[in-house]
């Protein structure tokens, strides 16, 4: 029978992906889609809450956070194009102009 | 039974599209991974009784924003230069493996509550009137920052006036 | 296409699997007939008939012919106008590109032995044949439309008498190089070019 | 609702089974068959649809059309009923043509485009109520649902576009992106107009509302409708919205590549995904199977079933020959001033359908109105609305046209 921890190791590998992702991949866009993964692995943390513990907390949560991500992916593959045309640049170790 | 053989069968469609999302050294292949890994967990919350927030995991990560990245990878690189390379390979594999033990540990060291009883099926009702009810202010920032980003998006991807391009 | 190709081995083999070929033959023929799609290119002014015959008045869609942009959706290519020989390996290229089985229709003089260029031009191919294994000719300076519908009509005659899995029964190329077993280009000063080769300017030489 | 709506088809299917075999079956077995009753049904409207696009094409160019392919003897009875097996011809034409996957392709993506375009338009089709109790399996977020699985539909073709490895698909690939993505926003909105009246995303419901309403709700949500109409054109690429595979520019688009079955995949899912948001229209808007002038009987008929079937097919069709007519009619729109349409206008408008929407359910409740009573208060209020833009001077909708 499928409990609740099934669903949170679940989250827990997919979360832990999205980190790998993040730390090793340079392009902007590739660094997005990692995220996004972890996003998906919260969601799913999230849902299964929500249903284990009869209550709509988590499901309204989930769906907030699908449309912050919607929000978050906007901006920044905007920022993404926006960098590569003024800089011709999409390798995130080069864009360090705002270091300090 | 037919529920745990769907789980089965999506986390590992899941983690084995995540993988290759994460490691796959052809991004577009990445994206596509990507697309695979969101349909996946759409099927999760299926398998949780959410069959809403499935359709709105299919319709908003792998319709939108899964393609919009597909769209800003295609609009950033040359057609056949989709090769890419990695960094801090030694340190990514530490943290991951560190953050996945220490989350399994505390998963599986932590008495859970309530995974006993009849999980309860939620209808698009009982979230509208949550909406509406309990959670209007967050609903409404929500609305302001979808909104706010839109018009950030515009502003931060509009060329500029007399530019070269 | 490899399947299509080796049915007719293992139906010939079964009690009158040759009334089931006839079957076979005769549904696949008149389906690949009745819906030749051309390719929509044209050379020079017998283009402008092309287009006609494809408007209100003769209408290729009674055929079940229809334009398709892209080579690699097409049955037929009809050659339409002078063929320079600077547009000759682009037509080869198009023709490659097309799938098995492909047609292809030559209309008007031009494109049959070089027309009123025959004699005095350097830069005209004479004869499409020469680069491209052509079904049907139609002559005409330009055809009129009713002569190309004709050709056409005739073609479907033609396709209608294949049989599935044979060598179609095609008027072979004119020229063959017999090293490569590609179809040569006929080029001034030589005499021959490969049909991938571009031409530069300094190629092209006026004939004496 | 009534029990029988919840009746579907997938059920009817169950039950024969079990009563064949003598024991339950589990619904996840009888799936696969309804699906492929649904792909069946995909292949042969669609034949339908391409040899009647060619007709109405014809009819409206003055030309005749196919003729050759088919009974003679009907041929010379009229145009309408000349080549009628041409399609078919086209099918088997194409089933035996070369396939051709170019060697600098991305063979996987390249392969998967069209399949996942065709399995897309199939497990769409699943939650439409082609009769009462006809629809396949009647989700409870029915509507959601088509909307969602479709917005997958984009992906194929970026899909198709990138891994065709040729500028023509990748610009088209990115053109169609594009342009499905900002569409995808006011056909929701249009849509969400009538789940608010209906109050509920089940396809079935919505039909039963529009009988409890007394009128259907092309007449509450005018505005929606036509939205939703003209951003379903858009989101099927279809002229004059078809800049993805505009041919005098693009060559095919994103299907340049692709030759034989492939590309027989991409047309079929075009014709199917038209079909598909007429019928989404139809069964929203205009609606669905209700026979107009004939009361719903309490006990469900096989008569009522046939008919309302019936009446299903023809709006449908309505509407798809309105996108033909559309089609053969209006020159291609250049990509910015679809952009602008998109989101200048369809956009805010789609948000002033919901307002109206909204005004009136409240009403409806209040003052217990009937049908005509709720289509002469969105009437008026539309109305209202408009007059208002127009003495506060807000552009009009059409303004971007005239300046061309």
């Amino acid at each position: 029978m499928i409990g609740l921890p099934h669903y949170l190791i679940l989250s827990a590998l997919l979360f832990s992906l999205g980190l790998y992702g993040v730390l090793t991949r340079r392009n902007a866009i590739g660094v997005l889609m990692a995220v996004e993964l972890m996003f998906n692995s919260v969601n799913i943390n999230l849902m299964a809450f929500s249903h284990y513990m009869m209550d709509t907390a988590g499901l309204a949560f989930c769906i907030f956070v699908i449309t912050v991500a919607a929000a978050e992916v906007t901006v920044g593959v905007a920022l993404v194009l926006s960098v590569y045309r003024n800089r011709n640049l999409i390798d995130l170790d080069q864009v360090a102009e705002l270091k300090g | 039974m037919s529920e745990a053989i769907a789980f089965y069968v999506l986390s590992g469609l899941v983690l084995a599209s995540a993988w290759s999302v994460v490691r796959n050294e052809n991004l577009f292949h990445a994206g596509l991974s990507l697309i695979l890994c969101f349909v996946g967990v759409a099927g999760i919350y299926v398998n949780l009784d959410a069959p809403f927030l499935g359709a709105m995991q299919v319709l908003i990560y792998a319709g939108a924003i899964a393609v919009l990245l597909l769209f800003g990878f295609m609009l950033t690189h040359d057609l056949m230069n989709a090769k890419q390379e990695r960094n801090q390979h030694a340190a990514g594999i530490f943290a991951a493996v560190l953050m996945a033990l220490v989350l399994i540990g505390t998963i599986a060291g932590a008495q859970w509550y309530g995974s006993s009883g009849q999980p309860v099926k939620f209808g698009v009702e009982s979230l509208a009137r949550r909406y509406m009810q309990q959670d209007l202010v967050s609903f409404e920032v929500v609305a302001l920052l979808l909104l706010a980003s839109l018009m950030g998006a515009v502003v931060i991807a509009r060329k500029e006036e007399g530019s070269r391009d | 296409m490899d399947l299509i190709k080796k049915i007719p081995a293992y139906i010939e083999r079964i009690p009158n699997g040759g009334i089931l070929m006839t079957g076979l033959d005769w549904v696949l023929n008149n389906a690949k007939a009745s819906s030749m799609w051309y390719m929509l290119f044209g050379l020079a002014c017998c283009a402008i008939e092309l287009m006609a015959t494809g408007a209100s008045r003769y209408d290729f869609d009674r055929l079940g012919m229809i334009f398709r942009a892209t080579p690699r959706q097409t049955d037929l290519m009809i050659v339409a106008g002078t063929l320079t020989l600077k547009m000759a390996p682009r037509v080869k290229l198009l023709y490659e590109q097309m799938p098995d089985p492909k047609y292809v229709i030559a209309m008007g003089g031009c494109t049959m032995h070089g027309g009123p260029f025959y004699h005095d031009s350097y830069s005209v191919l004479k004869g499409v044949d020469k680069i491209i294994p052509v079904d049907i000719h139609v002559a005409g300076c330009p055809p009129r439309p009713e002569a190309l519908l004709n050709g056409c009509i005739a073609l479907q005659d033609l396709i209608k008498g294949e049989k599935v899995g044979r060598q179609r029964d095609r008027p072979g190329l004119r020229h063959i190089d017999p090293s490569t077993n590609l179809p040569l280009l006929v080029r001034p000063d030589t005499g021959l070019i490969r049909p991938n080769q571009i031409l530069m300017p300094d190629q092209l030489r006026v004939l004496s | 609702m009534p029990e029988w709506v919840q009746f579907s088809a997938g059920k009817h299917f169950q039950d024969l089974i079990a009563h064949l075999s003598g024991r339950s079956v589990p619904e996840i077995l009888v799936m696969p068959i309804m699906l492929a009753v649904i792909l069946g049904f995909i292949c042969g409207s669609s034949l339908i649809l391409i040899w009647a696009e060619r007709k109405v094409a014809a009819r409206i160019q003055n030309r005749v059309g196919p003729m050759m392919t088919g009974p003679r003897k009907l041929a010379e009875f009229s145009m309408w009923t000349g080549g009628l097996l041409q399609t078919a011809a086209d099918a088997i034409k194409l089933l035996v043509k070369e396939l051709i996957i170019p060697s600098k392709t991305d063979p996987v993506p390249f392969i998967a485009a069209p399949v996942l375009i065709v399995t897309v338009c199939v497990t769409a089709f699943v939650v439409i109520p082609f009769g009462p109790a006809l629809s396949v399996s009647d989700l409870n977020i029915g509507v959601v649902h088509v909307v969602s699985i479709s917005s997958l539909t984009v992906l194929s073709i970026v899909m198709a576009g990138w891994s065709s490895n040729s500028k023509y698909s990748l610009l088209g690939g990115l053109r169609s992106a594009a342009q499905m993505l900002s569409y995808e926003i006011p056909l929701i909105f249009a849509l969400l107009g009538p789940i608010l009246l209906a109050g509920g995303l089940s396809m079935q419901k919505m039909v039963l509302a529009q009988r409890e309403y007394g009128c259907w709700f092309f007449l509450p949500s005018l505005l929606g409708f036509l939205i939703y109409y003209v951003a379903s054109i858009a989101e099927v690429n279809r002229p004059p919205f078809d800049i993805p595979e505009a041919e005098s520019e693009l060559v095919a688009g994103y299907v340049s590549e692709y030759s034989g079955m492939m590309f027989a995949m991409f047309f079929l899912a075009e014709f199917a995904n038209m079909f598909l948001v007429c019928s989404v229209a139809a069964t929203v808007f205009l609606g669905g199977w209700l026979v107009p002038f004939m009361a719903v009987p309490e006990q469900m008929t096989p008569g009522y079933i046939a008919l309302g079937t019936l009446v299903f097919f023809a709006k449908t069709s309505f509407l798809v020959f309105i996108m033909m007519w559309i089609r053969w009619t209006f020159p291609r729109v250049r990509p910015d001033h679809l952009m602008n349409l998109g989101w200048k206008y369809l956009f805010p408008l789609s948000l002033l359908n919901l307002l109206i929407c909204a005004g009136v359910a409240v009403l409806k409740d209040v003052y217990k109105l009937n049908g005509w009573g709720v289509s002469l208060a969105s009437l008026g209020a539309l109305v209202f609305v408009l007059l208002l833009l127009q003495v506060v001077r807000v552009p009009r909708p059409t303004a971007f046209l005239e300046k061309v």
